[in-house]
């Protein structure tokens, strides 16, 4: 293993050159993603190297580019959507809901949609609104699609790398607010297996599981240092996919621990907290000593920055849910 | 209020080379468009009027099925194929289609199977054929959503370098039709945004049949549409829908442009939905007659036998001919069509996904199981 | 009171026809709701009454419907769009989750944004593609918006005045599979109080509660009759909204029964089912004799009429469970 | 490179009044735009100036702020005052305005207090002023869609009589601003569709300052912006975004003919964006310095002050109390937008809804027992 110190946000500009240098028919899409290198620019260099066929600098109009995108599916192109920021997806909405996500079951399997749409997404880098939200539950709740959010720099790259190669649609979630994390990344390591599919065991504890993806994997995880500190032995699932999700890993996890509770930025009412918790409840409610515990933004739109640590799931409110778990 | 759907610029010129009476139009601005056809023979004409009566039962015959609760809706074409006749048969067999979900008429001349063409209808699959069979894509329900995915479809043509090669069996170009209502969909006009800016080789053709459900033009448009496409910088034309020779003469000059990598056009079809808007719609609710009646003697089909007849083009044993073929076409609908099971229940979870997905598996697994188990007990089912 | 027996649609029309008179402020607005009375002709005969101005068939455009019907309110009108098919909402997403609901937040209570968004929704009439579908856990999870749907036809009538009286943007969707059942409706009735965001016990029992809303409120009534033949009591709460959620009144049923049952035709996974279990479990955690279950659409694309009966959630489905909640 | 920006029709004709060296300009064609300017005076002139040199400071003091970690962000509209300050000073008290996220000039022109204008980018409120004092709306960020917006506010103002009366204090115009990008988005060209069927009294008013953050003009269209409003049946006029003489008679044009019910107008203002997109943005990476020379000679707020000293309409006492005017806008700023504190925890539950909802309600009451005690636990949590 050649493994390199990378950032989050340069493991995927790198698991974009893989894919794009391994299939001529990989495209990316998007606003200010050729010359700037998008405003992250994690396509940075990309259209230098591949030309400005390939790396498309499109009209500012997102049902355009989720629109074209299926157009170039049907003849045999697999395009990589950049859509800027979290709160600019829903002007797509519809092309990725009635038309992505439905047309290989409309077409009884005739049609395949290599789509995959990367959304920087999530808070905590004092945005203005729109620019710090988590809309995955409403991506999940589709059948059709495959909503997944790496949270480490080598998953990040291993994970666009099997998105780019799936056949199916997927909604590809960067915690934008990890972009500047840096970790080993091998990029020289086959195409992984299972990443957009299988959840990771990113601590192994016996106390109590914490469940999340994406942004909140970080805060899980020091959360689990923490609670360490104080006796207490948190396992961190990290599920990487919210459709499909991976229950057997969560569930083989409760039935050890006994506590369960659940991290994500987006709201908790109605977000996927409630699906896992209504799930790993089924399958272990004779393990379980308290109820699955959620952790998650408020019923209330992204606040203003100056209001948005007190919005997201912090540490101490992680560790706050343990402790409810642990006194139910 | 008859002719308030004909409010948008039906004093516009149009291009047209049939009159209604099937005499020849012959004027200067026209000389272009009659060269494009001059090339047809009679033989070319009779194909084309056989595409459009065969169409004109398909629906009959689909309008009737529906009434008999054989499918569970139907959407007549009826009065709209020469626009569709006649755009169709311009197209090259590599050139790609994108309809909505009226255009029977297209279909036919694409020749995908009658049949097939009903499976949406009756509520026994959400598309029904294989588009790569025929280029042929599937309906699109969602108004203007296809307009998208046609000029996205060209910029692959582009991109497979099939646009000036000068090779007439390979060049390649899209043909995306919609309506008058779609036209004020966002989708469309992104669609016209993108072309132009990437000079797609697509035809946006927009069959403006003077209604969308009951809503006329006037509440879509203050101008012809065929305007829209000029203010994106692409090439527009309005053409009278209801000559077939025409709508082939524009098509396949729009198709020449794309071809050739002269980039998109935008052509709006000024034809008439005669029936209703679908089977489930009622029209005397918002038209009045007089204005069917005054599209019923502009209608398409009549406008070309007049033509055939006037050139010497017609011949009654054809014409008996096609009679038969259009009775076996009604009597294979009406036998097909009844055959057709319903799919296994297992198949709702079929192609939701390429690779497997652990819940659609799961609830697959639990349904078969369920119904396996339900049907040893439907006994006490009823009971209860 | 002065009772009539009107078809679920009819009431809604009733309830319109009652805004549209004492407000002069209150439009309607949508496709094809003019001179033909919309397609399932719940506004008909309104444009003659009220006028063009009032009763305005729109372009064909949703995300101009909501779009403008926002501007309108900023000029102190009250619209409700008629959306034509739950399908045909997407292409007025953005409008709505970006706008529509957060315009109060953003202007820190300056606007206001009185409008009513029906749609017609839910399956069950042999309709093609888009016609049948259940999207409100996708407008559950935005801050900003109610979201309704009523299944009775008093409920239907109260409810809609309700909506277009209320101060917020209002989600209000229609059961289209139940426009045709008829009912008992006091027209007279002063304007209902909290029908917007309290829940209904619509039958009352002590074995199991049984909580649906819209279409499956009649579907869990059925089977609360078929368990009462075999000696079980259901008691079947009908929630009205799905945002709120009044968990008081579901949490109180299901602290004396032990036993809960959540019942959409949305698809289970991320829908609002989940949210339902999650929050009752953590409420009633040591009343629970078993997990809550759900019942309701599989994770696929709405399927063809041909085969939506198996899709739909059946009464033998919801007994079914049952069951399997009474044999934990 | 240097003239990519600027491929998209800039040698189209279009209207000016003053050119880059504040020599008036003469033509048949703009006669009746000169007609509409006839009438300002020098002091008009001079308070255009001041709106515009004021408008400059308040930019160039915003983007030192953030700079000084001040403001998260600021989206500097340097280059663009003629185009927002003219169009801007057309407008009636009564008339409403929608602008986009970078109309600083426009804002004021109507009066919204400038360290209010500034609250949204330091973080501390999502709008920052109360429209209804100034007819002017917050600022959108979701590009294109405040378009619908402003057609629906205008399809208000035609329902509460107030076009056409005659009465230049009731009659009642909306203006929505925009750029060349959000040209592309669905909606403004929904708005287009709505405006024109309704024949809505709003002018759509789109900045082309030749770039949507990275991509120039020639991204999102193949002709010049203003033939847009045309296919949609909307009048439409290019004017020299850089001349605000011009930009307040079209301007005042297009309300006329709003106030007056004779519908909407598009208006493409040809100007130059001389910053960058945002402080987030680095223009080195996609537009060469020739470019930025080439605008800045043609600087609005020069071109106003040659105007004026051409016209002995500059006195140098009024304009050094402007600079000192402009030293306060600025000491102001500086003061005053540090002092803006934070909004308490509580607030981001205000105002969700308007009438109680279970569920925000739940929340703010569990937030506030939550921090109540955290807060004795800090020693505690440290410790952790
Ligand atoms: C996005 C969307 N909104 C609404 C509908 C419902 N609908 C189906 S057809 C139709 C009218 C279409 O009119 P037009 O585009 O003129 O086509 P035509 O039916 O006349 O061929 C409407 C409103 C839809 N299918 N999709
Ligand atoms: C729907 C949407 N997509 C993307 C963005 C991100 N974005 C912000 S400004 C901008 C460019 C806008 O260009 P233009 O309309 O020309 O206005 P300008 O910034 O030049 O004034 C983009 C892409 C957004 N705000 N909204
Ligand atoms: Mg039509
Ligand atoms: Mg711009």
């Amino acid at each position: 293993m050649t493994a390199q110190k990378l950032t989050f946000a340069r493991a995927i500009t790198e698991g974009l050159r893989a894919s794009l240098e391994s299939d001529e028919r990989v495209l990316l899409m998007g606003e200010d993603i050729g010359r700037l290198g998008g405003v992250f620019r994690v396509t940075d260099g990309l259209q230098k190297d591949f030309g400005e066929d390939r790396v498309v600098d499109t009209p500012l109009a997102e049902s355009g580019i989720v629109g074209t995108a299926i157009g170039l599916a049907l003849r045999g192109y697999r395009s990589v959507c950049e859509i800027q920021f979290d709160g600019f997806v829903f002007p797509a909405f519809d092309q990725i809901t009635t038309q992505l996500a439905k047309m290989r079951y409309r077409s009884r399997g005739r049609l395949e949609m290599p789509v995959v749409i990367r959304i920087p997404y999530g808070g905590g880098i004092g945005a203005v609104e729109h620019h710090s939200e988590s809309p995955e539950a409403l991506f999940a709740h589709t059948a059709g699609l495959r909503v997944v959010s790496p949270s480490t720099p080598q998953d990040a790259y291993d994970m666009i790398r099997a998105a780019v190669a799936s056949p199916d649609p997927v909604i590809y979630l960067e915690p934008k607010g990890r972009y500047w994390s840096k970790d080993d990344v091998d990029l020289d390591a086959a195409p992984a297996e299972g990443v957009l599919d299988r959840a990771r065991v990113a601590r192994p504890g016996s106390d109590v599981t914490l469940v999340a993806y994406g942004p909140t994997v970080a805060t899980a995880l020091k959360a689990a240092d923490a609670l360490a500190a104080e006796g207490t032995s948190a396992e961190v699932v990290d599920l990487r996919a919210v459709s499909p999700i991976d229950f057997p890993t969560v569930v083989d996890s409760v039935r050890r621990t006994g506590r369960c509770v659940v991290v994500h930025e987006a709201p908790v009412f109605h977000g996927v907290g409630g699906e896992v918790a209504a799930r790993v409840t089924e399958e272990c409610f004779y393990a379980l000593e308290a109820p699955v515990l959620r952790v998650g933004g408020f019923h209330a739109p992204y606040p203003v920055a100056k209001l948005e640590h007190d919005y997201l799931p912090s540490v101490e409110r992680v560790l706050d849910a343990v402790d409810r778990s642990l006194s139910f | 209020m008859g002719t308030e759907a004909t409010d948008v610029g039906s004093d516009v010129p149009l291009v047209q080379l049939v009159a209604p009476d099937g005499a020849r139009v012959t004027t200067a601005e026209n000389a272009a468009y009659r060269d494009r056809v001059a090339h047809l023979t009679g033989e070319d004409l009779r194909r084309m009027y056989r595409d459009m009566v065969l169409t004109r039962r398909f629906d009959d015959e689909a309008t009737a099925l529906q009434r008999q609760g054989e499918l569970a809706l139907y959407a007549q074409g009826k009065g709209q194929e020469a626009a569709q006749v006649g755009s169709g048969r311009a197209l090259a067999p590599q050139d790609y289609v994108f309809p909505s979900y009226r255009e029977h008429g297209v279909l036919q001349v694409r020749g995908v199977d009658p049949v097939d063409r009903l499976r949406l209808f009756r509520g026994e699959d959400h598309g029904g054929w294989d588009p790569a069979a025929t280029n042929t894509h599937l309906y699109t329900l969602v108004i203007g959503s296809q307009a998208l995915h046609a000029t996205g479809y060209a910029m692959g043509v582009q991109r497979d370098g099939l646009v000036g090669t000068g090779d007439p069996g390979r060049d390649t170009a899209v043909v995306v039709y919609f309506g008058d209502g779609a036209t004020s969909q966002g989708d469309v006009n992104e669609g016209l945004v993108f072309a132009a800016v990437n000079n797609a080789p697509v035809v946006f053709f927009c069959q403006n049949n003077q209604w969308a459900i009951s809503e006329p033009t006037t509440r879509q448009a203050r101008v012809p549409i065929y305007k829209r496409g000029e203010g994106f910088g692409v090439p527009s034309v309005r053409v009278d829908g209801n000559d077939v020779l025409a709508c082939y003469a524009v098509t396949a000059e729009a198709l020449e442009r794309a071809h050739s990598g002269g980039g998109p056009t935008f052509v709006e079809a000024f034809t008439y939905r005669m029936g209703a808007h679908t089977t489930s719609d009622d029209p005397t609710r918002y038209r009045d007659r007089a204005e069917e009646d005054y599209w019923r003697k502009r209608d398409p089909i009549d406008r070309l036998a007049a033509l055939l007849r006037a050139e010497d083009a017609w011949d009654d044993a054809w014409a008996a001919e096609l009679d038969a073929e259009a009775e076996a076409l009604g009597e294979r609908l009406r036998r097909e069509v009844r055959e057709l099971g319903a799919p296994p229940t297992s198949a709702m979870f079929d192609e939701v996904y390429a690779t497997p997905h652990a819940q659609v598996d799961e609830e697959r697994a639990w349904l078969a199981r369920y119904e396996e188990e339900t049907q040893g007990d439907e006994s006490q089912e009823v009971a209860r």
